[in-house]
């Protein structure tokens, strides 16, 4: 964030050429992966993101099992090609967070007590960067999360919004993010409305937070239909409707 | 097993005092508890804090020391915020290297004093590229009854106020004050069965279904804010604790903390 | 227990197929999968590769960046090759350090294009004892069905070739590729029950008893050679796999990567 | 000890202006924090530390049970900004020594077998150090069991004697320990007159060791009065005695 | 490897006085230690490595306990002091792939079905080094495990040839292997001439490797023989023959 | 639980055996079991000593390197003193980061060196704040039968005299050796049941209640001191094995060591 100075948006329009209203283009494969139990492949303009998931299967350490439901792993994870400086492997505080993050952006849609003393585990590895990874990655893994046929009240979505240049726009790439002056992902439950995750970095005025918090949450429906549709195509590609 | 079934208890019992609008201890959903400000109390840091809110205490700790600027800001001092759930401070917490919950309070406090540009970074470049002023402030938790990142983030922005820059101490020549900007203030308001409280304790936070962090600053505007929980927000709640969270933020400021 | 019968089973299932000149996806014992070699596809590092074989996936990343030589070797660049097993890869992967298995995957792939002096490490030097370029492979598994190795030193040297070295990225002066002089392939042989075969999948590689890694280059040399499992191998078997390793090596070469 | 020179008595005195079998000035507060079981604040100087107790409670893993007796653990552990130059948090090869004598210290007093396969869990924080953090430590330690009912035979108490100038004196400040020639903490089980901590660092004479360890007991002593007064006073303060 | 020019052949022989297929001196120590179950101490040239051996013995964690057959565990590690310039303490990614591929080396040849449940514990420290400790510890390993009482199939034998100024040449010294063309070291059991081992460094054209490979066979049949002597001798010694 | 009883049944037997005058290997309390101390056993270390005290044997290792000052001692060298109790010398001991005993061990010695002040740091300064020169003891230990610390610190100071310092090796011009003030020694004297008696094999340590290793010097002084074990000790038994220590290295001193 407001890291010197730069136009952001000129006569009118964000240096993409995006409107400010307008995603990135979006790019979804569902069952990508042979091994995990569900997959799914997001691209969110120049982010690449892959997310497995496994289970529900025998959760280890048993000392970690939860006698009433399905414990969740999450893990976000960096390749350490997928950015500008060379990322050392292995987790650090900001990849541990956004790991709890996400994963409590996913447990309330997630039917955790169909399943005691598992563990359900989403593993997100981020290819490539380019702002907005978080968010990049609760998609994708909540469409993995349905393609493992794991039990879900309905699909996650997930998305930013920002404020460069004095304007509340929606999805920063890396260059709004970083010259930008507000941040703000959020994750939705789109059939019920329900925000699963909001975080806020940067500076926002109450009036620009509640335009943000409306224009981000339309953005998660966009991507929610698009999720939806790369599961229905999924699906009936593999002759089992949707 | 047993711990589960006490677990349980507890917040049936925070359940029913909040469905009769009462809590534990008689607050209003709205009242913090009694809040004590001391600063200064450790001599080795450039600034201190111990906060008590409650029988919630933290002691905030400033250090600021010379070091080597990122390779990206050459010409900016560097902010580095931690904290230590330190066992002493509650039967939850454990030894050993910082688990989700100290890294996700040492973020969000770092969050907020970074989101208002609170700290003038560029203001505590020594020499381009080679030597900056960096500032550390470090969290430690003593005792742990609810609600700890607005006793820290009230402790760190209170401990960088009025601080003397030690040039001297390092064989450096030149004396200023850290430049604060902003006074930022974290007021966490729970969600607990469609009610909404500020500065749940221990028992409120286990009872709660949703948690959201607001910071906010001078102007009213919004420099931090981080949901944590199980469940989801409705659009309406959230809009209802982000004003709270600036209200009770604008009290919290106007009683402990000087005009900037 | 239950996992152990499981796994028992499936060796058997391996082993009557061989024994029988056959294997499960009706390959010879000397055929490859699929190869799909895709490049470039990550912009953020100056080289990069997916390579599929068969429902295998692997994506290798080379960055360059500038850094400090080793002590003893002033005037060289620096290679470092590092592979994680990432647990979305595998149901057997687990998250946390590397373990053996990935130490030794970018080991080999490490020491087959350091044996044949892929890279020309001396004209990586900038500036003698205090700055060269690093050269860093990292070795991303996606998805692994049995014999990692191949398909990540296959990515590794594909990733290599045409790199543009990041002098202006980085402010300094000058213009250069990255000098490649080989191009070394891996190929590893299993041996099972007295057969051998070439690209084990995952049922094969557990029920192998034997695997030899074998990396040779252009001109038919071997730059290295990595024996793995649990029992011994005479010397007319470790004959004959490294001549099916080089001969194999050459094939994969002719029809996926350039001459050099 | 001994960088550079320094004169650290002056005109027979020493630079605080305290005599040289005096303790700098001691503050205890029992019973300071909510969470604990137990617990002390234990000022010594400029040196500030703060005891808890936790348990008897269950030992985890239970592989490190002892199945006859209570497992006393100990962590000392300074906070980052109790030092001159910002301590990187965590424990570093000094504060596991420390931790290790700090629990020796204190196991012989404690009656571990009543409480077996339990841990009996003492954290030390150092709030601010001025040499000395490991006896102020232990005497907040010492306390803060009292204050959780631990069973005990007796308090221990603690003090270092350094040499100055040539001259054995009580409790060195953080001047007198970095500029000193010796310094010698110790232990004492006050009623029985038994030393469960001794360490040396430095340089002393035999006459000069046998004249501290005299001096050591004494100011243990001293404190052992001060640790009774302040639980005395808790106790009678809630109506219950001591 | 490779680092700049030096003539190691000179007039057709090595700068050690050495012929081609001339091992460096070997000196076998058997039982050298008091508290392990079995040990030997090594040397190879200016390579002094001994081994301890311990077990079987329980498996901790159990979690990893093999229920039909012993797991065998190698620890290579090196002395701080064994090198030129002072390795830090604790396992790297060398010493790891060294432990594992001498584990397997030496897997094939220990009757593991015997002692299910159990481990069986083979710790290398390598004392001195100057090229070739990993096979230095398999030897040393190997009569250890003799030595300890293991049930055994045969001895492992190891050693590595190398090339030279374009010569095949048997164990490689350390200057050799600094500024020579290929290192591959080898395990066999001598017996049946099964290769357990086998490693490769540097580049060997195929009819070297071929070479290289009977060479470094011959050379662990003269290993082996020297191992067999030394334990011989010990139990010769200790009155129980061999 | 067995292993418990046999641990019960060995102290028995040392107490039978102590409270009858009697050591298990026929030894006085007051002896020693042989030394037998070996010089520059290794070629790569500045300085090697292999101690072996009955059963008991060390290998003590010393490199000399160049590196940077610490920041507050700008002109002076440093010493780093670490020991390994590594797996291979005893069933008890485990493969991992550095336990507590392994810490006491390396601090115990390193403060017996450190307050002797017997490595001239001051001496140790190539340039100011710049370039010093790092002792590194390093403690291996190879077989435990008890008393690993009278070992060691034998094994530190025997390795310490006579070290040419490696100036030519680190391309820097000079002549020196380590410039040795004085040979501290530590002496261990164990307390079971109200005897005293030096240098405990590990079945007499782990009966001891209490250990005190006393470092003494040339001159008589103490410059260490530990007391270890889980019960107390009266200031005069103290004193007496203050004495006992204090005597016993000057033996050890004048048949170990040379005349500084």
């Amino acid at each position: 964030m407001k890291e010197g100075k730069i136009e952001l948006i000129k006569d009118g329009a964000r240096l993409s050429g995006r409107g400010f209203e307008e995603l990135r283009p979006i790019k979804i494969e569902v069952g990508v992966l042979k091994r995990a139990d569900g997959s799914c492949y997001f691209e969110l303009g120049d982010n690449k993101a892959i997310a497995a998931v496994y289970g529900p299967r025998e959760m280890h350490p048993r000392h970690f099992q939860n006698a009433k439901r399905a414990v969740v792993k999450y893990r976000y994870n960096m390749a350490p090609f997928s950015v500008d400086d060379r990322k050392r492997p292995g987790p650090d505080r900001r990849s541990q967070e956004i790991s709890m993050v996400s994963r409590k952006a996913l447990d309330p849609v997630i039917l955790r007590e169909l399943y005691p003393k598992t563990a359900i585990e989403v593993y997100v590895e981020v290819l490539q960067s380019d702002a907005g990874t978080r968010t990049a990655g609760i998609n994708a893994a909540s469409v993995a999360l349905a393609d493992a046929g794991i039990p879900m009240r309905d699909l996650v979505s997930s998305v930013a919004i920002g404020k460069i240049d004095g304007e509340v726009v929606l999805d920063l790439d890396a260059k709004e993010d970083n010259f930008g002056e507000a941040d703000m992902p959020i994750a939705m439950v789109a059939r019920t409305n329900t925000i699963t995750l909001l975080q806020m970095d940067g500076r926002l005025k109450k009036e620009e937070f509640e335009r943000g918090l409306k224009l981000a949450m339309n953005g998660c429906r966009k991507i929610y239909e698009l999720q939806k549709a790369a599961l229905v195509e999924k699906y009936s590609k593999n002759g089992n409707g949707a | 097993m047993g711990q589960e079934v006490i677990e349980d208890i507890r917040k049936d019992y925070v359940y029913d005092l909040i469905e009769n609008g009462k809590r534990a201890d008689g607050r209003g959903f709205l009242d913090f508890r009694d809040i004590v400000v001391e600063r200064d109390l450790i001599n080795k840091a450039e600034g201190s804090t111990r906060v008590q809110i409650g029988d919630t205490v933290v002691l905030v700790g400033v250090k600021v020391e010379p070091g080597t600027p990122f390779p990206d800001t050459p010409n900016k001092g560097v902010l580095m915020t931690n904290a230590e759930l330190v066992p002493l401070a509650s039967p939850e917490f454990e030894s050993g290297p910082p688990g989700e919950d100290s890294i996700e309070l040492a973020r969000v406090v770092d969050r907020g004093i970074r989101g208002s540009e609170t700290i003038d970074l560029e203001a505590l470049c020594i020499e381009e590229g080679e030597k900056v002023w960096m500032v550390f402030i470090d969290i430690h938790t003593l005792d742990n009854d609810g609600n700890l990142v607005d006793a820290a983030a009230l402790g760190a922005i209170t401990s960088l106020l009025n601080i003397d820059i030690p040039y001297e101490q390092y064989g450096l020549t030149g004396k200023d004050t850290l430049h604060i900007r902003d006074t930022p203030v974290a007021v966490t308001v729970a969600e607990i069965r469609g009610n909404l409280l500020v500065d749940p304790n221990v028992a409120e936070e286990s009872a709660a279904t949703n948690k959201l962090t607001v910071i906010s600053n001078v102007d009213g505007s919004i420099s931090g804010l981080q949901k944590s929980g199980s469940t989801g927000l409705t659009e309406e709640m959230i809009v209802k604790m982000t004003e709270i969270g600036i209200e009770k933020a604008r009290e919290i400021r106007e009683k402990y903390l000087p005009k900037i």
